[in-house]
């Protein structure tokens, strides 16, 4: 029997499932982080995660945290280094697999966090962080986004994380996790490969801003197991991250 | 939070940043003012990523005018960027951007512990906080305790900071509140909420600042205007220390 | 010494490195042997300054094809050097010298303790050892002890080279002899003067590799070799300990 | 009444003199740092060392060092970095002197450690070590030689640790130290400023092998007072460095 669960649970469980055994993983806050430690205590009890602020870990942290420098993060870490030496690491191709979200996206996978003009005035965003280089430097990246039309545009005001483009040398996006489903982007170009459970092809393309090819017999993704949302419940109890309103940028 | 707070407070004239928000909320509000409507007064932004600021200040840590790197290709940031351009690898490999080192006037530091000629033991988070000391023209270290010089040297190891970079050393604990200090404070939630509540608007951020800023004389007066049951339920009383390291020769 | 003892053995065809001699006495016999005489085998001697190997080694740290510098301008070392080149400042300051980067086939560094997974405390000495184990294709960590992965977790600040960039790790107390390894052995004086007098003549280099490396087959008949007295004296049993460090969340 | 002492015990007193208080300096072994200890002892107590395998320290080392990686030399340090930190200070400018001996020198203050022909066969020299790069990169050099006709060439074979030539960055020798004197290098060019006491004009001429002007009435080299050598001989109680016989290279 599956339990009601909320998008974000199932983005998070969608997240866990592009975590290999072994692989080198760029963590970022929020969903990726509880879709790093599910991976861990599932399918994958060998990856390691890495944070932008130097942080490296092979287990998630022992209590909640809002940050990647927050004291939990850090006791029990099997190291903690500066941002250049993490980003060292990502530079020199030992990064399998790192999380980006984005505001806005293209159907290349280029993401915008920067600053859009896409609802008529002038809307300034936080910026990059850490999300141009893990776009720049994974060896595959996993985007995490909200799904409205006003943020999947034909082209985005501002390339904040390089998507695919020609002459690129390594990586570029893997895989688009929506509220509404998961997209294949490894050809180069967006394309549906299951939507959410309850979610039809014409809701996916009324929320999307540019022409998308859905098959009408595409699957649904897989629910979360019980065990799954055992997990995330335990991870945030709270519901700060994966309850209904998802925190936007 | 404290860029979007100086920039809100009409202090800033420039910004060189990855990302200007709040790590609890998203979008700087004051930042947003700024940049969109020239609110208190238009601020100039240099957008950089996460490593591109780590090599900046790494450049000038090393005494370079730039460091070279492949993040950034691809993308908006990079381009027509004033301080980044493209090179050439000389021995001819595929072509990378050149950053420019950025030579702060001040940097301040907050660490756990220094001696009074500012050698500086920091543990934990450590981000950017060693190269913004080296590349700085001036270093003021702020720390939880003046400690004895014996403390400093038997772990030297552990002195990210050597003192004659530092130009002053003040003794302040709870001088990097409400952020954590990594055993000797918790991160302070509430004020990065209530921070991202009260400036959603011009009139709430001026109350939040004389009521934070204006009107607390000095840290102690904050720490008292926090509360002695925060500042209880923020100071670590827990030791989980590290395991000995022996420097006997 | 490590450097003229392979060299003297005829195991080396290429010597890459700023200093090639012995700590106690100045020449290396062996290397001077091999590049005045070609004797055992002729050698190819790529001289550097102890900064351009740095930088070398740093450069293939940070995945980077190249490290700009000044060092060395004006200098021979640089001259011609198929490794180091002339580079523009792009901003428009004064030339610069490019260092390529260096990426050895293995590493082999030795630490004060390491978790199953290679995770590496080190303290005292560092000189080139994390640059080292980041750059190297395979990084082999030996250890004075083995640890319970939660001693290294302990203090992550110590965890000089994550786990993940470790092919293998291996106890092998003493494994650093004669020289020292803080709060563990002091350095063995006598075989740097032993070494330097019996390496003279090519006989007697002869003679000390069979005593000391062909007849023994392992770093245990070493010690034995060594004596008990001299294991006893170079032990350090004394302890001053390095200040706590509080990581308690 | 002065003791009697030897000609390195005269030459440590001299690299004494050259370090001003407050002074960051790039220390050497041998000579260099007992000439540190005795300054730090004496007129300069707020000098501070950095070796370049990354120690700095603010005191010599409680025990005898035969190499600046010994435990005693970590110990009670201040700092413990890694050899690219160090230099990336050096790099920087923030280091006021530095030491660097020779094999071979030439008027323009060039050294030489690489290797020569001047004897008629080809001799290797161990090579740049440190040197080379506190040539380039320090504020100004004091260098420190034996002084006889073969290592005091109209031109080196090698330029291994450049002296004075046209568009220098930075720095250049100041100061030579010889066997036989003292001798100024700021003008550009090697100019005799005293003569150790018992030495003649003549004598110097005869052991350089180069046209040197030396005045008729030049000064005498200050002696060591008692204090100078009561230190020395506490700091080298076995004449490992100050005895009779100077280490070559």
């Amino acid at each position: 029997m599956i339990a009601t669960y909320t998008r974000r649970e199932l983005m998070v469980v969608a997240a866990a499932r592009e975590i290999r055994d072994g692989e080198i993983v760029f963590v970022g806050m929020r969903l990726p982080l509880l879709g790093f430690g599910l991976a861990k205590a599932t399918h994958a009890p060998d990856a390691v995660g890495l944070f932008e602020n130097g942080v490296i870990r092979d287990r998630p942290a022992e209590a909640f945290i809002y940050t990647m420098g927050d004291p939990p993060n850090i006791a029990g870490a099997v190291a903690c280094l500066g941002l250049n030496d993490v980003m060292s690491l990502l530079q020199q191709g030992r990064v399998d697999v790192g999380f980006i979200g984005g505001a806005e996206i293209d159907p290349l996978g280029n993401l915008n966090t920067t600053r859009t003009s896409g609802s008529g005035s002038l809307v300034r965003l936080p910026g990059s962080g850490g999300g141009g280089d893990i776009a720049s430097l994974a060896g595959r990246t996993v985007l995490i986004m909200e799904h409205e039309p006003r943020r999947f545009r034909e082209r985005v005001d501002y390339i904040t994380s390089p998507g695919h483009f020609p002459g690129r040398r390594r990586g570029g996006p893997a895989t688009l996790i929506t509220t509404l489903g998961v997209f294949d982007l490894s050809s180069g170009r967006v394309r549906a490969v299951t939507l959410h459970p309850g979610v039809t092809p014409e809701q996916v393309r009324q929320a999307t801003g540019f022409p998308l090819a859905i098959d009408e017999g595409i699957d649904a993704t897989a629910p979360p197991s019980t065990d799954e949302l055992a997990y995330i419940r335990k991870a945030d109890p709270d519901g700060f991250w994966t309850g209904d309103t998802m925190k936007a940028g | 939070m404290a860029f979007d707070q100086l920039i809100a407070a009409g202090n800033v004239a420039k910004v060189i940043a990855a990302w200007v928000g709040n790590v609890a909320g998203g979008s700087g509000y004051g930042f947003r003012r700024a940049y969109e409507q020239g609110v208190p007064r238009r601020i100039v932004m240099e957008d950089h990523s996460n490593f591109t600021v780590g090599l900046a200040l790494k450049a000038a840590a090393m005494g370079l005018p730039y460091l070279p790197t492949f993040t950034g290709i691809g993308g908006d940031i990079v381009r027509g960027h004033p301080h980044i351009r493209p090179v050439d690898d000389p021995f001819g490999g595929p072509s990378l951007l050149a950053v420019a080192a950025v030579k702060p006037d001040v940097a301040i530091v907050h660490v756990q512990r220094a001696d009074v000629q500012g050698n500086a033991h920091l543990w934990g988070n450590l981000g950017l906080t060693v190269e913004a000391a080296y590349a700085a023209r001036r270093t003021i270290v702020t720390c939880e305790e003046i400690v004895p010089e014996a403390v400093i040297r038997s772990d030297p190891n552990r002195t990210v900071i050597p003192g004659f970079l530092v130009t002053a050393v003040v003794e302040e604990p709870g001088g990097a509140l409400p952020s954590s200090v990594q055993g000797y404070w918790r991160r302070d939630f509430e004020p990065f909420l209530r921070y991202h509540r009260d400036s959603r608007t011009l009139d709430g951020f001026q109350a939040w600042l004389r009521e934070w800023v204006l009107d607390l004389p000095d840290r102690q007066a904050y720490l008292r205007h926090m509360g002695d049951a925060a500042a209880e339920r923020l100071r670590v009383r827990d030791r989980r220390l590290a395991a000995a390291a022996n420097f006997a020769p």
